[in-house]
């Protein structure tokens, strides 16, 4: 593992710390957990730069998926999860069409989602969302204005779903609590807004 | 019929000399591990399996029989397969009459080059007789 | 009722054993009393016994009824091993050897060997595959491998005790060879054929010879121009005398087998007589002499496919000046009969409009399949636009775009609008390692080295180009290989590490833009280019798969023809007499194919000039006091080898005409009455097999 | 299957049609019924729910809300019918996820157990994921000739948009990837021009159709200016192939159009103005329906120069 050089000063320390990849950063066991979540071949990439060729996000910002792909493969658990990268994907598949080892990337991106998620690394946008379908069973929910608009154009005012009928409610809260996603959902949500 | 504890499937496969016993000796260049429940018999083609080879292997207490030759149109001797595969298909209606389940009864294609298909074939076949259990035969001849 | 049938089935197995016994006599010299089997146990080092307790099974042999002797040996198939066996069938008395090892596809022949020096009759032998089936597939269960092993020896002990003496029927070999396919390979086997004194004949499906490599421009990597090495042996072959050359040909039928192939050809309706051909019809100094006064008056015009469509030719054509035979060819399916080449021909009488296919007979001893390859559809990969965008062109368009004999002159122009692209991307594995379904697993191997090839013809003959490569890897395994892309590389062509993922189009310039990841800059790129040209994948042609059937020759899942052994046989074929040469057995680039060319035209001149083969006796026999007559059997027999014949007292009986017979056994498995006898896989030795592996079990 | 139960349909809403564009919920059940498909409320359907965020938190609660969903439509006894490509991942996915997968599907219904009947929410432990339905989008439906087809489409037009040029986008979760679709081709599909031009528009090729919107996969809320300079990309492509409107099947990648240009006018000071019309809202105009009636008031950027060309 990385060794400290214990210098005085923790600039230079920092600048010239040790940058070797050690076998010990790597897990196998990752790799196995991200094909049983995300169900694809993902062992088998073999680094051909496809699917970054195909990514609308890696143009615009540091996101590489390959990148991604390979820290999978070598087990680099830490360094997948934690990079805010992760977070870039915005699942159009266009590198899961393309793959030619018929990988789906995108789905490891969404199983790698998942595991920083259980660590609590996950932005608070995808929270909210979980709190508001805890709310109403809706991510994007209805509001006066809108209600006013669809019984205008002889809409009802709320739509025939959770909205028209809550008491459906509770059964989406049963699925939601089974995996305790919105006690998760308030903690993290609560930390970041504790933080700033 | 649920298996016995400490019970084997005893299997027999018969198979062509060109098509699938080289596939299952690709099968063991490539080291592709797979169950060691079958006994083999090599004949040049399955076209030369006798109906009565597999009645004798059933009323000697076989649970279950895997014949497997070439693919369609692939041969050595142009159509014995498709014979073969005539045959074990009327075959397995007379086992059915016979109380034996025609499940124990099966045939395959596998090339020379399929060797992972072969393995492939030999889990399947077993893991159907371990489930269908001991052949009523058997019981009944013991 | 079950049980009934059992019986019934014993009985017979009994009677058949009698009837062998009776018959026996005519088979083998002396027939013994009671059988005496010697069991081998080969280690293969520890392949074997890494896997199954030898000695284990060596001891449960000796428990086994006939087993007169048993013993292990660390390589039974050295040759002290082989001794062990003579010395044992001698000192021992043995009837018949059991070698448990590995596969009987390798080693049998060496077994049968060493069983006939000990002095039993070679088909005293039996193998048990413990390798293979066994100690390989196994490799972690010790107690189940060594279980399954003594079952094993166990049934092969079985049929050795009831093997009979057989002697092998020796037939002769036709000294003639056929190739089917001139291209490099075909070409090549024909000329070591011919020249090595053998009447070779050598069938082409299209009207001329050359194949693949005629289309190419350059070769790798010493960049001979490819007519000019190519035309010279175009031309041998068209003037050896042992050459019979028969292009516009395909195989129709094949009947036959190592020695004695019946093949009948179809000999497609040219339209045009050769000078031969007319001398034939009694048109003297008639016939085609290519003089082309024919091609400017034919009004019909369609694209030559030589020049991949990108030239046109009439209904009335050859595919380039150099062609072999110089000889036109009508395409019926075009031609609107107006006469007009008639005329001109005048009194050549060359052309005849009505002509029909016509079905020519050969008997031949070997043969020769070199059947070549197709490209890759590569527009069946949407995202990199081939027949989308105009400028995206294939390897093999390419080819003829820069060959000075191709349709601009060797001028590389774009498509669109006839520029000299000055920018040029190189697109690889475009449909080879491609795991999707929808382009080929394999590596097809030859792209790497023409597309270094390619830039280096434009760096050469375009002022400032840039040559773009997009590659995965780089793969120049061959002699002088990795120094040709070395000086590619020096020449000024750029490598980009990465697949490319999609071409667009700009509509305004029909410029193209590539896009892909630099994956050691790590960035990806969005690279502008005036033309693209994708090394497609390649795939076995057309009809490789009618043809191979033909001879009964298995392939691969990706459709190549299967070799004998990848290693130890990669010429041979599961068909005896029968081998392949070239790309149809698997891509490979225009050395290694003349090499596997030669080498299958050597493999293919060896029974011939031996003179006559040994067929392995499977025969059918009929046991005629149990043959009814009733000739269901004859009709089963896919060779018409059996036949009714009637004896004294009218009795009627099948008849094997063993020439014809291939020992499949679809008679024998059928037979309602058992009356037919398939040597070496008799009823009863089958049936002991069974038997042994069922009730003899000492479990 | 559609076939068999003739053309009746299960309508999944979502959230964003029916809760900031109804004018596409107006014009789905209108004028579907015009192409002889009946739309039926789904009683206490919810959000589908959103692929990209739960798919990010928890893939099980996404099979299992989804799941619960689909329910609701086998209950009904009908294929589901929907209009956004959001939607369309998690439910047709999902549907078709659990049809193939035991494990998962015994992992649902074991949650499912516990969830309210949609007949009578007191009952419990009747739902079930049976597997006995298809998911189909509206779009899919008017292109399919055995359903709909462009040429039922042209014949019910009473307002042709002759004139105007309209740029398609196709959206991501419509069409891949492609081997768990069954939409063809996914890179220059041409279906929904068709279905455009049965409209009597001009359907209008630009560069990189096929780029995403960027509002996918949670970017949007996690970094606006990210997804906004994507989707600016793709105006910029559109506004160069002079197109006088955009069409897509799905309301968030509308959502991301037509509010985006709002927010890419704050953040990169670039004003398009390029109207955004749901295929839905198309149809709508061409079947007669008012603007009013469409409320297409509720868009961001103002529609009227479209609008103009055809009224």
């Amino acid at each position: 593992m990385a060794k400290a050089k214990g210098y005085s000063d923790p600039k230079l320390e920092a600048k010239l710390q040790d940058r070797y990849y050690y076998r010990e950063y790597s897990h196998p066991d990752f790799t196995k957990k991200v094909h049983d979540l995300a169900r694809t071949v993902n062992h088998m990439c073999y680094q051909c730069g496809t699917c970054t060729g195909s990514c609308v996000s890696a143009p615009r910002s540091s996101y590489r998926i390959r990148l991604f792909m390979r820290r999978q493969v070598l087990g680099l658990e830490d360094e997948a999860l934690t990079d805010p990268d992760l977070w870039l994907c915005t699942t159009c598949y266009s590198c899961t069409d393309r793959c030619p080892r018929d990988i789906a990337p995108t789905d490891v991106i969404m199983a790698m989602r998942n595991f920083a998620y259980q660590r609590g690394i996950v932005p608070v946008n995808f929270l909210k969302t979980v709190q508001l379908i805890y709310q109403s069973g809706h991510g994007v929910p209805n509001n006066d204005v809108n209600r006013a608009v669809r019984t205008k154009i002889g809409l009802p005012k709320d739509p025939p779903t959770t909205h028209a009928y809550p008491e459906f409610l509770p059964g989406i809260r049963q699925i939601l609590d089974h995996w305790k996603v919105k006690e998760q959902a308030d903690k993290i949500v609560a930390e970041a807004e504790k933080h700033g | 019929m649920a298996a016995p504890d400490g019970w084997k499937p005893k299997i027999l496969g018969i198979v062509c000399n060109w098509c699938s016993y080289a596939g299952a000796d690709l099968a063991g260049s490539a080291r592709t591990q797979y169950p060691p429940d079958i006994r083999i018999v090599r004949l040049m083609c399955t076209g030369r399996v006798d109906p009565l080879f597999i009645m004798k292997a059933f009323m000697d207490g076989a649970d279950g029989v895997l014949v497997s030759g070439c693919h369609f149109g692939d041969c050595h001797y142009l159509e014995g397969n498709y014979k073969a595969a005539k045959r074990m298909f009327l075959l397995k209606s007379v086992l059915k009459d016979l109380g034996i389940e025609d499940k124990r009864l099966r045939m395959t294609f596998v090339s020379a080059s399929e060797g992972a298909k072969w393995a492939k074939v030999v889990e399947d076949v077993v893991k159907t007789i371990n489930t269908l259990g001991p052949s009523p035969i058997a019981a009944f001849s013991k | 009722m079950a049980e009934a049938k059992g019986k019934a089935k014993a009985k017979e197995t009994k009677e058949a054993r009698e009837t062998k016994e009776t018959k026996a006599p005519a088979a083998s010299p002396a027939a013994p009393q009671k059988a005496r089997i010697g069991v081998f146990v080969c280690h293969c080092g520890t392949n074997i016994a890494g896997s199954i307790d030898v000695k284990g099974v060596v001891e449960y042999a000796k428990t086994l009824p006939d087993v007169a002797y048993a013993e292990d040996y660390q390589y039974v198939c050295s040759t002290p091993g082989q001794k062990i066996i003579e010395k044992a069938i001698k000192e021992k008395k043995l009837t018949g050897t059991v070698v448990a090892a590995c596969s009987p596809r390798l080693h049998e022949p060496t077994f049968r060997r060493a069983t006939a020096e000990g002095g039993l009759n070679p088909f005293r032998f039996e193998m048990a595959n413990i390798r293979e089936q066994n100690a390989w597939v196994h490799m972690h269960d010790k107690e189940s491998a060594t279980d399954k092993a003594k079952d094993a020896v166990r049934i092969a002990v079985a049929k050795a005790a009831l093997l009979q003496d057989l002697t092998p029927k020796s037939v002769t070999v036709e000294k003639t060879a056929l190739v089917v396919g001139a291209g490099i390979a075909g070409m090549q086997a024909a000329l070591d054929l011919a020249n090595a004194g053998i009447k070779t004949y050598l069938v082409e499906k299209l009207p001329t010879i050359g194949g693949r490599m005629s289309q190419l421009d350059k070769t790798f990597p010493t960049l001979d121009c490819s007519q000019c090495i190519l035309t010279p042996k175009m031309v041998d072959v068209g003037r050896a005398p042992n050459i019979n050359l028969m292009t516009y040909t395909e195989v129709d039928a094949v009947e036959g087998f190592i020695g004695n192939f019946d093949v009948t050809l179809r000999k497609k309706a040219r339209g045009v007589l050769s000078t031969d051909e007319a001398e034939a019809k009694g048109i003297v100094g008639g016939g085609c002499n290519g003089c082309g006064d024919c091609e400017p008056v034919c009004p019909v015009i369609k694209p030559n496919p030589f020049e991949m469509g990108m030239k046109p030719r009439k209904a009335i054509y050859i595919y380039h000046p150099q062609v072999v035979p110089l000889l036109y060819t009508v395409d019926f399916d075009t031609c609107i009969k107006c006469g007009l080449c008639v005329t001109a021909c005048g009194e050549k009488k060359a052309i005849d409009l009505e002509m029909k296919d016509e079905l020519v007979k050969l008997k031949v001893g070997t043969v020769v399949l070199a059947l070549g390859y197709d490209i890759f559809p590569v527009e069946k990969k949407r995202e990199w636009g081939y027949q989308q965008f105009e400028n995206v062109v294939t390897s093999l368009e390419f080819e003829r775009l820069i060959c000075a004999s191709g349709p601009t002159g060797g001028h590389l122009i774009r498509p669109s609008d006839g520029q000299t692209p000055k920018r040029v991307a190189f697109v690889l594995c475009a449909g080879s390692r491609d795991n999707t379904g929808i382009g080929k697993p394999y590596c097809s191997r030859f792209c790497c080295m023409y597309s270094l090839k390619h830039a280096h013809q434009i760096i050469e003959k375009i002022p400032g180009v840039i040559p773009y490569i997009m590659y995965m890897d780089i793969r120049s395994f061959g002699k002088m290989y990795e120094e040709f892309y070395y000086r590619i590389q020096d020449e000024g062509a750029k490598f980009i590490r990465g697949r490319v993922a999609n071409i667009l189009e700009d509509k305004a310039t029909k410029n193209l833009h590539v896009y892909a990841e630099d994956t050691m800059l790590n960035r990806p790129i969005d690279l502008e280019v005036d033309m693209v040209v994708l090394a497609a994948a390649v795939q076995p042609a057309s009809d490789t798969d009618r043809t191979r059937k033909l001879f009964g020759v298995s392939c691969s899942q990706d459709g190549w023809l299967l070799e004998a052994h990848p290693k130890l046989n990669p010429c041979g074929t599961t068909t005896a007499g029968v081998f392949v040469a070239g790309v149809c057995q698997g891509p490979k680039d225009i050395p290694d194919t003349v090499a596997q060319a030669e080498g299958a035209a050597s493999a293919a001149s060896i029974p011939i000039h031996i003179g006559k083969v040994e067929l392995e006796p499977y025969f059918a026999q009929c046991i005629e006091e149990k043959c009814a007559g009733c000739g269901m059997c004859v009709n089963l027999c896919p060779y018409s080898a059996l036949s009714l014949v009637e004896k004294e007292g009218g009795k009627k009986v099948m008849q094997v005409t063993e020439a014809k017979c291939k020992g499949c056994g679809t008679c024998g498995g059928f037979c309602p009455g058992g009356a037919i006898w398939m040597q070496h896989f008799a009823t009863p030795q089958v049936v002991a097999q069974i038997d042994a592996f069922l009730t003899g079990g000492a479990k | 299957m559609a076939e068999a139960k003739g053309h009746d349909y299960a309508l999944f809403l979502g959230c964003i049609a029916p809760n900031r564009y109804p004018g596409c919920e107006a014009s789905a059940i209108k004028c579907s019924r015009k192409l002889g498909i009946n739309l039926h409320d789904m009683k206490g359907a919810s959000c589908c729910p959103a692929p990209g965020a739960f798919g990010s938190i928890d893939l099980n609660v996404w099979y299992a809300m989804a799941a619960r969903n689909v329910v609701i439509a086998e209950k009904m006894g009908m294929d589901i019918a929907l209009e956004c490509n959001g939607c369309y991942k998690s439910i047709y996915e999902v549907n078709e996820k659990l049809k193939h997968h035991d494990e998962l599907r015994d992992m649902v219904n074991e949650v499912l157990k516990t969830v309210p009947d949609p007949t009578d929410p007191t009952k419990k432990g009747t739902m079930e994921f049976k597997g006995t339905i298809d998911v189909f989008h509206l779009v899919e439906l008017y292109a399919d000739p055995k359903i709909c087809g462009p040429d039922k489409i042209r014949e019910n037009v009473v307002r042709p948009l002759t004139g105007t040029r309209i740029g398609v986008h196709y959206g991501c979760h419509l069409i891949k990837p492609k081997k768990e679709r069954h939409l063809g081709d996914t890179e220059n599909p041409m279906w929904i021009e068709e279905l455009v031009a049965a409209l009597g528009a001009e359907p209008v090729q630009y560069r990189k159709k096929m780029q995403c919107c960027g509002a996918g996969g949670g970017v949007r809320g996690y970094d606006l200016v990210h997804a906004l300079d994507i989707t600016n990309e793709k105006l910029i492509n559109l506004h160069e192939a002079k197109v006088d409107a955009v069409t897509e099947s799905c309301p968030f990648c509308q959502l991301q159009f037509d509010r985006g240009q709002i927010e890419i006018k704050e953040k990169f000071g670039k004003m398009w103005g390029l109207p955004v019309l749901h295929f839905n809202e198309l149809l709508g105009l061409a079947f007669g329906m008012s603007p009013a009636e469409l409320a297409l008031d509720m868009h961001a950027i103002p529609v009227d120069p479209f609008l103009k060309k055809i009224l």
